[in-house]
């Protein structure tokens, strides 16, 4: 079978994604905005088709994928061996970075790695996606909690009930500016580690694989995918009014 | 209508086909009667599993069987490492446990309330019941654990507890109200008659006749506790389902663990099942 | 006991009804042994005994709401048996009246006597209405056609259910203990229109234990016990006294009410 | 005649005012909590503009996620029943059928689907066997263009169009769920009806399909009907569920917009109440018409 | 019509029931009209009346198995009324046998006679036990005082229900209609029992049909209809035709039987 073909046939790129700030949000119209969905839009327009996104649960998102429920994940997927015997992927279209964000009364003390490789440390962390296997990595001596949400991960740092959340940069630096007094950045914002994202395919079609892959190629030296990446990533001003933020 | 002649063979006793059986009919051509039944029934699911086994090759999923024994164990030096469903499976028993007791104290508490006079108790119990009944478990556990848990300070497992016995609770609080006013009106009324104090009334009288009414189905709350306890896989509570989807997001092996965790809980479930069945056949014939 | 039972020959023309070595299980308790009877066209047979005694059960075999295990049963002349084709014609040339009448609660009681005669024989409905008026105004109830059964004291449904009954035009009519559940001031309506079908002729197999009925219209009183015929004779035999022990003493304790 | 005397209204009690002061402290507390240890900046405004925001350009509000998460949830919850109904008649028939191949199945059915977590039970059936059944039945290639599938009737029954398959699946997965139970109800409906009827209806020499269709049914009918309704109320609540399989409705929208605004609270209590709302009043009706209809038999 | 009930004075001591303008309401039905009547010590009272006339609610309302609203109740010289410890005082002095015999099933016989005894007045087992059989011999029963309920027949259990009333010592018993769920055989042998009762000199209030009891022990016949004391006479004043005629109507009714 031929996926490239069926898409043009059928006129449509269904896209896999999970919610995931700022990769991909709810602005207040209720509508998809973010970094992928950008992304997804001009690969879609390059294509000649319309896109259409198909929001899941990012546990069921690998089976929907083989279920055929999309034609490709564009969801800040990291690329994993463990990962790639199951999927394919396109080279790395963004390199993400985790970030730590650590509660400040339990944590103020830490400074290094090793202060939160302890197992009395509670790190919390979205299941299933890279920054889990960071944290099992990096801190091997610690407490994982799993989370379906990256946004239930954090509330148990902000609560005082896990000691830091590991998360895609920029989410951690995000929500501690909200809560400047409960919660700072672990490392000084530095990234804990550095990801590599990628398209998801099924197995099987080496065409489409190619095509998604040189897609990439072609727009990062052009330069569009950072100008995209820096515009949701560096800070929030550029889009902060989309989904009206008080603070 | 179930009726078997005296020389009924045993297979269509066991079976419970109908042991209607004519004159002309020997007791041969009524074990094959039965047995063309069983084989009707048998060709059938055989059709329902090779059509899901061709939709499974049809979708070019790479099954990976051989991956699964450490998932329950492994022996290591001759030494047992419980592997993550085997925890898993322990969570859930603690879980269905500690809830279970929970949600019959929640159970009893509601239905008493209900059948008071108290204004107080009924108003309590019945809001208690209109919210349970009226939202989502999936609902009502995102509100135990996002918003009240924070609020008392409780942690995942049990405000997993809390949630499933207060979901629970409402089905055991109607069990045991359906239970108590099952009691026969003339039986309050000869306890009544006789003096007997309102303790004394319940506790010799209606409780003792209640209680063969109640234990049954308190035991199907039970098995269908089992059952919901999965949703606080939502939560993160290591149980079972919590941790057949921590194994698929490692491995990627998503039907096979699907496969492993459900059969695990029909084993589970169904084997409380019939020994619900044995009881309630056990009491039914003390009687 | 042997399991194949032997085919007895279909018995002669004017017999509607006949048992032929006839038993029956429930589980392992035996409710009918070796029954021998038949009925003859134009017969009116009361059966009666204790409670327990397989009336009922003997009754509900001739249209086999109960089947049978041993012996032939044959009725109009077919043998009736699994088959359910057969069994279905079978029935509607017998008429059953239930000791709690059975009407179906959610049909008018023109609609309940319609029922059979549109359904089986694919009458229309005009036709059909006027079939189940005529009987309707029979068991002297016409009026009442557009009434549901709720609405209807005892009496009067159990009038509804012989029409009902008696609109399939059966051959013959199963009564079994039709007036048991009636208050005593109906009890009467209903006997007396059962007094009626059989001056009119009907071949009628009657389940009662009402005495009266059975001195007036019965042409041969059956006698049960245990699953057993222990008795069957004329009327006058029986109430002259011709008649065993059990059975004398079943009838005075019935008679002494 | 004279009249009854009134009746005296109930006295609270000291037990009531313990109950009522209970209740009232672990409210306190609850609030006490929330001001004072917990940290969290309540902001309701961000999650009821998902319910409901304001177009700013045509001057109007409009409905937002969580308004067509509800509307999503009931076309779910609609359909759902109505499949479950009939594979819970077919299944309740085949229940009570005197053929042991028939009862097995039907059997099997209702026991696997009874033992199994809800969860687990939607994930397989979702990614496995409709995976399968959806392309098989074509639904993933109609034509969204057409003038049917286009047109507001469509949108009213199905939801988007581009989501219809989606839609679908979820449906029948819902409706595979529930079937068991209607099956159940049904069963217990057939069971229901005396002995008799169904002796009285063969003793006619009705044939066995019009037994069931005109004697049988109609009569099992009155008794299946009040807890089917309550059924759809039970289906509007598990339908929740298959927002962990990502179809569109309240529960997964909620976590979507708990996801992008980080405002958890008030997200699930506003939820909580949309629900409970839905519900309770669709209990309130549905008792109301089985009064009338009660009334209207009598 | 005032809602608060007027306290009247107890009566006098010799007086162990007393209506005094009792009224009750079923939501808007008025099942008893103004009642007034007294028991006296020693006094057997017999109640009848046509179906549905208010005798079962009117001696419900002694024990306060129903709730009157308008007016007294005075029993043994309490008025009864909603304090509950009182209330149970009262109970106790006050036997009751019930038409459906109400024994509780997963007790014995003994226990079901101990059980008050025991609860109530904190009798050891032992004692109560005398007691018990002590009764249960009254009643002719005492064989079977290890079985249990379901393993006698219907005479027995209502014999057994007697036993139970009167193992607390009442000072007055009531009956409702207590032989009306039995069978004809074994009437007599409650009949007898609660005569020989009578004789010991008991208080009874008895509601029944059975007027052969009533000629026997009657004191006094209460003739109750449409929840109203429509006739309250010596039993020779009422037998002897001194009555009025819906009594008259009801009489002829019942002993046509
Ligand atoms: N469905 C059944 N299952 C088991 N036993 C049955 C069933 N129906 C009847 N019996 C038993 O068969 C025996 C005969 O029953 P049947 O109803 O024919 O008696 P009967 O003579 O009609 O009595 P009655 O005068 O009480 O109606 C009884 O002992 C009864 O208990
Ligand atoms: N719990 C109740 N709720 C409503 N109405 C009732 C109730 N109990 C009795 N009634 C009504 O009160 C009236 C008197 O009933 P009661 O039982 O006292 O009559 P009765 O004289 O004992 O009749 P019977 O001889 O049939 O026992 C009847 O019309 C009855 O319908
Ligand atoms: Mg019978
Ligand atoms: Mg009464």
């Amino acid at each position: 079978d031929d996926l490239i073909a069926d898409i043009q046939k059928r006129g449509t790129l269904k896209v896999g994604m999970s919610t995931f700030v700022p990769w991909a949000m709810r602005d207040k119209q209720g509508d998809l905005i973010g970094f992928e969905i950008d992304v997804a839009t001009k690969l879609a327009a390059d294509m000649g088709v319309e896109v259409e996104f198909v929001p899941t649960a990012w546990s069921g998102i690998i089976p929907s994928l083989i279920a055929k429920k999309f034609d490709v994940i564009i969801g800040g997927m990291s690329i994993t061996p463990q990962r790639n015997l199951t999927v394919n992927f396109t080279t790395p279209y963004a390199h993400s970075g985790q970030m730590m964000a650590a509660n400040k009364k339990l944590s103020s003390s830490f400074s290094t790695i090793d202060d939160y490789n302890q197992s009395s440390v509670t790190i919390a962390c979205r299941r299933g996606a890279t920054p889990c296997k960071a944290a099992q990595k990096l801190f091997p001596k610690s407490t994982l909690r799993q989370f379906d949400d990256d946004a239930q991960a954090f509330q148990e740092v902000v609560n005082g009930n896990a000691h830091a959340m590991i998360s895609s940069a920029p989410k951690p630096r995000f929500w501690s500016e909200a809560y400047p007094d409960e919660v700072f950045v672990a490392f000084d914002g530095e990234n804990l580690t550095r990801g590599n994202e990628g398209f998801a395919l099924r197995k099987g079609d080496s065409d489409a694989l190619n095509f998604f892959s040189n897609w990439i190629v072609v727009n990062s030296s052009s330069g569009w995918l950072k100008e995209r990446h820096d515009f949701w990533f560096k800070n929030r001003s550029g889009w902060k009014d989309m989904v009206k933020l008080e603070q | 209508m179930m009726q078997t002649h005296p020389e009924t063979p045993f297979l269509a006793k066991l079976l419970g086909v109908d042991g209607v059986r004519h004159p002309k009919d020997p007791a041969s051509a009524h074990i094959a009667r039965s047995l063309w039944q069983v084989a009707q029934a048998i060709l059938l699911f055989c059709i329902i599993g090779w059509l899901i086994y061709a939709g499974a090759a049809a979708m070019e999923y790479r099954w990976q069987w051989y991956r699964v024994g450490p998932f329950f164990y492994r022996m290591i030096d001759g030494e047992f490492i419980p592997g993550p469903l085997f925890k898993g499976i322990i969570v859930t028993l603690q879980l269905a446990g500690i809830s279970s007791i929970l949600s019959i104290v929640i159970g009893a508490l509601t239905a008493i309330g209900r059948m008071s006079n108290s204004i107080a108790g009924r108003s309590i119990a019945s809001t208690y019941l209109e919210i349970i009944r009226n939202t989502p478990l999936l609902v009502q556990l995102f509100m135990f654990y996002f918003v009240l848990a924070p609020i008392f300070g409780i942690d995942r497992f049990w405000a997993g507890v809390l949630c499933l016995a207060a979901f629970e609770g409402s089905f055991a609080a109607e069990i045991i109200r359906g239970g108590i006013q099952a009691v026969e009106r003339g039986q309050y009324e000869a306890a009544d008659a006789t003096g007997l104090s309102k303790f004394d009334k319940y506790r010799y009288v209606i409780v003792p006749q209640a209680l063969p009414l109640i234990l049954p189905p308190l035991t199907g709350l039970l098995i269908s506790l089992i059952k919901h306890s999965a949703i606080v896989s939502v939560i993160a509570v290591a149980e079972l389902t919590t941790e057949g989807l921590n194994l698929i997001s490692d491995t990627y092996m998503a039907f096979e663990i699907w496969f492993i965790v459900a059969g695990m809980y029909l084993v589970l479930t169904t084997s409380l099942s019939v020994m619900v069945n044995i009881l309630e056949v056990k009491m039914n014939r003390a009687r | 006991m042997s399991n194949t039972s032997t085919t007895s020959p279909s018995p002669d023309a004017n017999t509607l009804i006949d048992f032929a070595d006839v038993s029956k299980w429930f589980d392992d308790f035996q409710a009918l042994k070796n029954i021998n009877l038949s009925v003859k066209q134009g017969e009116r047979v009361v059966v009666c005994g204790p409670s327990g005694s397989g009336k009922s059960t003997m009754i509900r075999c001739v249209n086999q709401l109960e089947n049978h295990q041993q012996g032939t049963i044959h009725v109009c002349g077919r043998e009736v048996y699994g088959n359910m084709k057969q069994l279905e014609q079978v029935r509607r040339e017998v008429g059953m009246v239930f000791q709690s009448f059975n009407l179906f609660p959610h049909m008018s009681i023109l609609q309940n006597v319609t029922l059979a005669p549109i359904r089986n024989t694919k009458l229309s409905r005009a036709e059909a209405n006027d079939i189940a008026r005529h009987y309707l105004e029979r068991v002297k109830i016409a009026d009442q056609a557009d009434k549901f059964p709720s609405q209807l004291s005892g009496g009067q449904q159990q009038r509804v259910a012989i029409a009902r009954a008696l609109a399939m035009k059966p051959r013959v009519m199963l009564f079994d203990e039709p007036t048991s559940a009636l208050d005593p001031e109906m009890i009467t309506e209903v006997l007396d229109v059962m007094t009626e079908l059989a001056e009119d002729g009907m071949t009628m197999m009657v389940v009662t234990h009402e005495m009266g009925f059975a001195r007036e219209v019965a042409d041969r009183v059956v006698f049960m016990d245990e699953g057993r015929v222990e008795e069957s004779c004329t009327k006058d035999e029986f109430f002259a006294g011709g008649r065993g022990e059990r059975a004398q003493a079943f009838l005075s304790k019935i008679l002494q009410h | 005649m004279t009249e009854p005397p009134l009746q005296t209204r109930r006295k609270l009690t000291t037990i009531d005012y313990i109950c009522f002061g209970l209740v009232g402290a672990i409210i306190a507390y609850a609030v006490y909590r929330v001001s004072d240890v917990l940290v969290y900046n309540w902001n309701w405004s961000r999650v009821l503009n998902f319910v409901i925001y304001y177009d700013e350009e045509n001057a109007r509000y409009v409905p937002n996620l969580l308004l067509k998460g509800i509307a999503t949830t009931l076309r779910l919850a609609f359909w759902a029943t109505i499949v479950a109904a009939i594979i819970g008649l077919l299944m309740g028939f085949m229940r009570t059928s005197k053929n042991l191949a028939m009862r097995m199945i039907s059997r099997c059915y209702v026991e696997l689907i009874r033992n199994i977590p809800p969860v687990v039970f939607i994930f397989i059936f979702y990614f496995f066997l409709s995976g399968q059944l959806m392309p098989l039945i074509g639904l993933d290639d109609i034509d969204k263009n057409g003038a049917f599938v286009s047109s507001d009737i469509f949108f009213t029954l199905f939801g988007d169009p581009k989501l219809f398959s989606n839609f679908v699946a979820g449906a029948l997965c819902l409706a595979l769920f529930e079937g068991a139970y209607i099956t159940e109800i049904v069963r217990a409906g057939i069971q229901s009806v005396p002995k008799g009827q169904w002796e009285a209806a063969r003793a006619v020499g009705l044939s066995p399909l019009d037994v069931l269709g005109n004697i049988i049914f109609p009569q099992a009918v009155r008794k299946i009907l009040p807890p089917l309704a309550g059924q759809f109320i039970t289906l509007i609540k598990d339908s929740a569920i298959v927002s962990l399989i990502s179809i569109q409705e309240l529960t997964f929208l909620a976590t979507e917009v708990a996801s992008s605004t980080t405002k958890v609270f008030e997200t699930w209590i506003i939820v909580g109440a949309m629900y409970f709302i839905i519900c309770y009043s669709f209990a309130a009706l549905f008792a109301h018409l089985e009064k009338r209809a009660l009334k209207a038999r009598r």
